[in-house]
């Protein structure tokens, strides 16, 4: 039971590194852009996962209801900053890369390397 | 509530609230003016604010009215003070400078877009260095870096746009990893507050997850600070970037993350985990050695000439990395004082090469052969730059130098290898300044070589050696920088010991 | 109750697996989409039952927005696939007048 | 229990997702994936009592972003030609990451646990405290936009750079394609007009789309929703209305100075709140002041600034949006 | 009263479960892309009709069954659109179906991801430049691990199609 309490942790782990690994290891943009927006994710997942309370529910008051848990509203606030944030980096990453395969005719970052290299 | 109580709110607020308004009056010309005229402003609050904390005094400003741990602070001493001064400083210098090459290089139809773009970026900066806050720092990371990628990509070059790519993921990676670090110590402490993580750091019982933060906030800070291997997006992104740009992100940005990176190390972990002074020693310390070596060993190899001055801020930076490291008050001195020296440096140096660029039409070492001759303004301004890199006595460069040796001097066998790493690498500054000296002045112009017509303009020029005449009165008058840079050494080790 | 409601959402949780592993597993691109499509309704359920399930019936906007937004990427994808297929004409037209 | 059954399916599914967008060599499918993923990750947010977040991560994650990875790669391209190079040091790096970060939570708090130090320290007086100070039900609109303020000014500020950074590189429009006569090239790859009953649904679904994001906006305060989500929201509709009719009917019904104006005014709206604040006595943000009463004030600012976060929000990904679809039929 | 709404909802609730179990079973196993749609699509509309109807009954009198209500409205409006908009695009894009097999061998599995909308282009290509310009599109087109059997098939399908739209927008394109 304390591993299974801990897997949100361990999952978290794991998603960062396919993230970094399909950043650094993939030279096709979009690609690497993917990777980096399951690398974000992954930091929401471990924010969120501290929020969570035993018998808990959402930080909304309920009206008439006594006693009630409530999980942790920090993290979702943090959470809801960063996921903005990073749609808002993708955003501008991807008209990047629309601009490069125009000015390119590719998006493979090696065939650019060498694209440049030869002037 | 007076202004003047408003002030620490200002110094970031004037940027904030001009963007939106530069971005939507179109009128001709007006981005320009609005930005500059805000600029100057927070230039002048943060001047302002600059002398009220050199006296020692901390200024604490509750955003929305509420109290430290709950809200978020700003948090002023001498040492973001200073850091405000150099940013608003360096955008507006740059700004005013460019006033002629952002005409000719952004064209009229992009220029809201633009100058609000530089707005948010001073901003960002700004309000990275004066908040108190660990999560606010990333939230301004990202307006002061999403700028900076716009700001980029809107060089000439199509090569700009690949840089810019580049420059996107290692910073979204270095931004992210400073988040995972805040996220662990967030775990471990329940607050945001960066004096409140200060107190509570030091209660953690198992210090793994503080260890681990560290570490992740640290390689998050140094990607971001382009400290040695995590350094390749930098000089692309410099080359390709237009001209004023440059100066303004040379100057500026990656002095900001390192101050991050000072100000989070000793004031949350160096109180907390036990020899973490060894620790910082043994991260910063081999790559600030490598980064002095490699950088300076590409800047002689160099012949684009922003990219040579890239490479050697890639090298200067090794500096500011090896006085932090030391944990001593004298590093930190000589490390503070150098982020600001060399942020003039560079920054009038920057500016030399943009006027060169204006009138060459090409930044390639060989191609500027004569330059000493036809514009002898320009390339003078290059010169005094460059021997303030090299560290010549007189020079900005020279200060700094001096504290981190003798910093250095005291840390025994370690300190005195350090001290002939510094004047080795000064050697090697000499010779990549030299090179460019040597077509400047000494090299006849090809035959085929472009007709250049005279000196750069003076609106160019003019900004230009008020850089670096301001670089040579620091130099001469020691007491504003070093007086702050000391004083926040002492606050920093203050709160440490 | 809450077993019924627990179970109903375990089949739909398992349901949810055969989707995801039908989008892992293709083999053409439609089924992919077949899949998300699918997966983005029972998600729509999924949350519908849970928010039962947790006591707060309340967050069913949840379920609302998941069920409008689902039907926005379906459009997407077809105004892709659209323009894909006018794309690749032009460059095998391109091509053959070369 | 519940939670970590529900947990232990939805995480492994999102470790096989993300397994396999690695692995596929389809850039389509690669993008489909994620929206699954996007999906399963609002789905556990919704488990782990974050329905904010998870509602955010919906409209963005899995419907913004699907949609916008889909335009881009309308206008790049589909398969990802290049074998991985230089696999082991990008293998090394991640794993050496994964182990320090299961070496390190090995000693962190497990999902749940009450005792676990988050739950002490702010976190506690900002739900004890938010029905007296501010009331309003949703305690992390009442953090979001009130206790911390400036980090959403910030973020404001950050999706509004996005937005100028998108215009001013793809603002500037290319010569049209010549090799297919160009109103017929519009007509078969700018929407979905001639299809019938995608037609009519998505034009019927639009209205109740931004009527139900406006039910967002206003009711963020008691349930969850706020800005970000209505603001995303409003601008799905508009998309859908882009996709069924075509990019320039889209632009006519929110005309892109309209759009790129919004944003700038809602930046503008949120930094006003603040200073007319310090004009009124108080500090930068402290809606207090606002009016005589501090918590009829609080509920005054949290409104404004609300509406100024969908303003550009919604502005935002619009301009986006379009900037990227116009791309395409030129 | 409460207990028989509880057993009604439940029993909904279970039927409507297991529909959408045997929706997912079918997509899993499934011949082919359209028996898989249908399965889909079916279960997607009856099961979460029965699910919500079973919420609602739990909902009592508040906003609660209303907001079922919507969602119930507006997964029976865009799921069916969904598929068939996906259907269309399928059946465009020439994915094969098991109903259209002349010889009635069972069907080869259908080309994978890269390959599937190749069909189209190649026999237009071929209508307006002839056999050898398709041949050249096809092996450029296609990625390097199945090039050879999806140019192989392309142009055999190319050939038993005869694309007379085609010819005759080229026609009227050259007129």
């Amino acid at each position: 039971m304390e591993l299974l309490g801990l897997y949100n942790y361990f999952v978290f782990a794991v998603l960062l590194m396919i993230g970094l690994y399909c950043i650094l290891a993939r030279t096709n943009i979009i690609k690497s852009l993917i990777g980096l927006t399951i690398f974000q994710s992954a930091v929401f997942l471990l924010y969120i996962s501290m929020d969570k309370i035993d018998g808990g529910t959402a930080p909304i008051i309920q009206e008439g209801v006594e006693n009630q848990v409530f999980a942790n509203p920090l993290p979702q606030v943090l959470i809801l900053t960063a996921i903005v944030v990073g749609i808002s980096t993708t955003a501008l990453a991807l008209a990047v890369t629309v601009r490069i395969k125009e000015a390119y005719g590719t998006i493979e970052e090696d065939k650019i390397q060498e694209m440049d290299r030869e002037l | 509530m007076t202004l003047y109580d408003q002030l620490p709110a200002l110094v970031v607020v004037v940027l904030l609230f001009t963007a939106p308004i530069t971005y939507m009056l179109r009128l001709h010309g007006f981005p320009w003016f609005s930005a500059t005229a805000a600029v100057v402003t927070s230039f002048l609050v943060a001047c302002s604010l600059a002398a009220t904390t050199i006296t020692g005094e901390t200024i604490i400003y509750e955003m929305g009215g509420w109290p430290a741990p709950y809200g978020i602070v700003l948090h002023i001493d001498a040492l973001s003070a200073l850091m405000a001064m150099l940013i608003t400083g360096a955008s507006s210098a740059a700004l005013i400078f460019g006033f002629k090459s952002l005409a000719d290089e952004v064209g009229e139809e992009t220029a809201p877009a633009f100058f609000a773009a530089w707005l948010l970026c001073t901003a960002g900066l700004v309000g990275m260095v004066i908040t108190g806050d660990a999560f606010n720092i990333f939230v301004f990371m990202e307006i002061s870096s999403l700028s900076t990628y716009v700001l980029i990509s809107a060089g000439p070059d199509r090569r700009a746009l690949i840089s810019t790519y580049r420059y996107i993921v290692m910073g979204t990676v270095g931004a992210t990893f400073y988040l995972i670090g805040v996220g662990f110590l967030y775990m471990v402490t329940g607050t945001l507050n960066t004096a409140d993580l200060a107190a509570r750091v030091g209660q953690v019982e198992d210090i793994r997850l503080v260890l681990v933060a560290a570490g992740f906030v640290s390689v998050g800070l140094a990607i971001k600070a382009a400290i040695f291997p995590l350094h390749s997006w930098m000089p692309n992104a410099y080359t390709f970037a237009p001209n004023a740009v440059t100066v303004f992100i040379a100057a500026a940005s990656t002095k900001v993350s390192l101050y991050v990176l000072m100000r989070v190390d000793y004031a949350i972990f160096q109180n907390s985990i036990t020899n973490h002074d060894v620790q910082l020693t043994f991260f910063l310390v081999p790559l600030g050695v490598l980064a002095l070596f490699a950088g300076s060993m590409l800047a002689i190899y160099e012949k684009n000439l922003k990219r040579l001055l890239a490479y050697s801020s890639v090298a200067q930076i090794g500096y500011i990395a090896l006085g932090i490291s030391m944990t001593s008050v004298a590093g930190l001195t000589g490390a503070i004082v150098h982020m600001f020296n060399h942020g003039l440096i560079k920054g009038g140096m920057f500016m030399a090469v943009a006027c060169l660029a204006l009138r060459y039409r090409t930044v390639n070492v060989a191609n500027l052969a004569g330059a000493g001759k036809t514009m002898p303004w320009t390339m003078a301004a290059f010169v005094v730059g460059g021997l303030g890199l090299v560290g010549v006595p007189l020079t900005p460069g020279f200060i700094s130098k001096w504290y981190l040796v003798l910093a250095a001097l005291d840390e025994g066998w370690l300190g005195a290898m350090l001290v002939a790493v510094i004047l080795i690498s000064s050697l090697l500054a000499v010779i990549y300044v030299w090179k460019v000296i040597e077509v400047a002045y000494f090299a006849e112009p090809r035959a085929n070589a472009v007709p250049v017509n005279g000196e750069a303009p003076l609106a160019m020029l003019i900004p230009t050696w008020i850089v670096v005449l301001t670089g040579i009165w620091i130099a001469l008058d020691t007491s504003v920088t070093v007086g702050l840079a000391s004083l926040a050494a002492k606050n920093l080790l203050g709160v440490a010991l | 109750m809450e077993w019924i409601y627990f179970g109903t959402s375990i089949a739909i949780l398992v349901t949810m697996v055969l989707a995801v592993v039908r989008g892992l597993i293709g083999p053409t691109i439609f089924d992919r989409v077949l899949a998300v499509n699918m997966f983005g309704t029972k998600t729509v359920l999924f949350l519908a039952v849970i928010s039962f399930l947790s006591g707060r019936p309340d967050f069913l906007d949840l379920a609302l927005a998941y069920a409008l937004i689902n039907f926005i990427g379906v459009f997407a994808v077809l105004l892709f696939f659209q323009s894909r297929g006018v794309r690749r004409e032009a460059e095998a037209e391109r091509e053959a007048n070369k | 229990m519940m939670t970590i059954v529900f947990s232990l399916f939805l995480l492994t599914m999102l470790v096989i997702v993300a397994v396999a967008i690695l692995r596929t060599d389809n850039l389509f499918t690669a993008v489909m994936l994620s929206g699954i993923f996007s999906l399963i990750m609002a789905a556990n947010f919704f488990i782990l009592d974050a329905a904010d977040v998870a509602l955010t991560e919906a409209v963005i994650g899995a419907g913004i972003s699907t949609v916008l990875f889909l335009s881009a790669l309308a206008l790049t391209a589909e398969h990802d030609r290049s074998p991985p190079v230089g696999t082991w040091v990008p293998l090394l790096t991640s794993s050496a990451l994964g182990g320090v970060i299961i070496f390190a939570t090995f000693q962190a708090p497990r999902l749940g646990d009450p005792n676990a130090i988050v739950h002490q320290h702010v976190a506690p007086w900002y739900l004890e405290k938010t029905p007296e100070l501010i009331d309003v039900p949703n305690v992390v609109t009442a953090v979001l936009a009130s206790f911390r303020g400036y980090d959403t000014l910030g973020e404001v500020f950050v999706v509004f750079i996005a937005c100028i950074g998108v215009m001013s590189l793809l603002g500037r429009v290319r010569p049209r394609r010549e090799s297919i006569e160009e109103d017929e090239f519009d007509k078969r790859t700018d929407n979905l007009r001639h299809h019938l009953i995608p037609r009519v649904v998505g034009k019927m679904l639009v209205p109740f789309i931004v009527l139900f994001g406006l039910y967002v906006q206003f009711h963020g305060d008691f349930g969850p929703g706020g800005g970000f989500q209505a603001g995303a929201l409003i601008a799905a509709g508009v998309i859908l209305y882009s996709l069924v009719e075509g990019g320039p009917r889209g632009r006519e019904l929110v005309p892109e100075w309209f759009s790129s104006m919004l944003v700038a005014l809602g930046a503008f709206t949120y930094a006003s709140v603040g200073v007319a604040s310090m004009a009124m006595g108080g500090r930068f943000l402290d809606y207090s002041v606002l009016s005589h009463d501090p918590i009829h004030g609080q509920h005054m600012g949290i409104l404004i600034i609300e509406a100024g976060v969908g303003m550009t929000v919604a502005g935002v990904m619009i301009t986006i949006f379009h900037a990227f679809s116009r791309r395409g039929i030129r | 009263m409460d207990l028989v709404l509880d057993i009604a909802s439940a029993v909904l609730l279970l039927t409507g479960g297991f529909f959408v179990f045997v929706g997912g079973f079918g997509v899993m196993r499934m011949p082919e892309f359209f028996t898989r749609m249908h399965a889909a699509s079916l279960t997607d509309t009856g099961g979460a009709a029965l699910i919500l109807l079973g919420l609602m009954l739990q909902g009592g009198l508040t906003l609660v069954p209303l907001k079922l209500a919507a969602i119930f409205l507006f997964l029976f409006l865009t799921s069916p659109t969904a598929s068939y908009a996906l259907a269309n695009a399928a059946l465009l894009s020439g994915v094969k179906t098991a109903c259209r097999n002349e010889t009635g061998s069972p069907l080869p599995e259908n080309q994978p991801d890269n390959a599937t909308s190749r069909p189209a282009t190649v026999s237009r290509a071929k209508a307006s430049a002839g056999k050898t310009a398709a041949k050249k599109v096809s092996r450029k087109a296609a990625p390097a691990k199945p090039a050879k059997t999806a140019a192989k098939k392309a142009v055999k399908k190319a050939a038993r199609k005869p694309a007379k739209k085609t010819a005759k927008k080229t026609a009227r394109k050259k007129s």
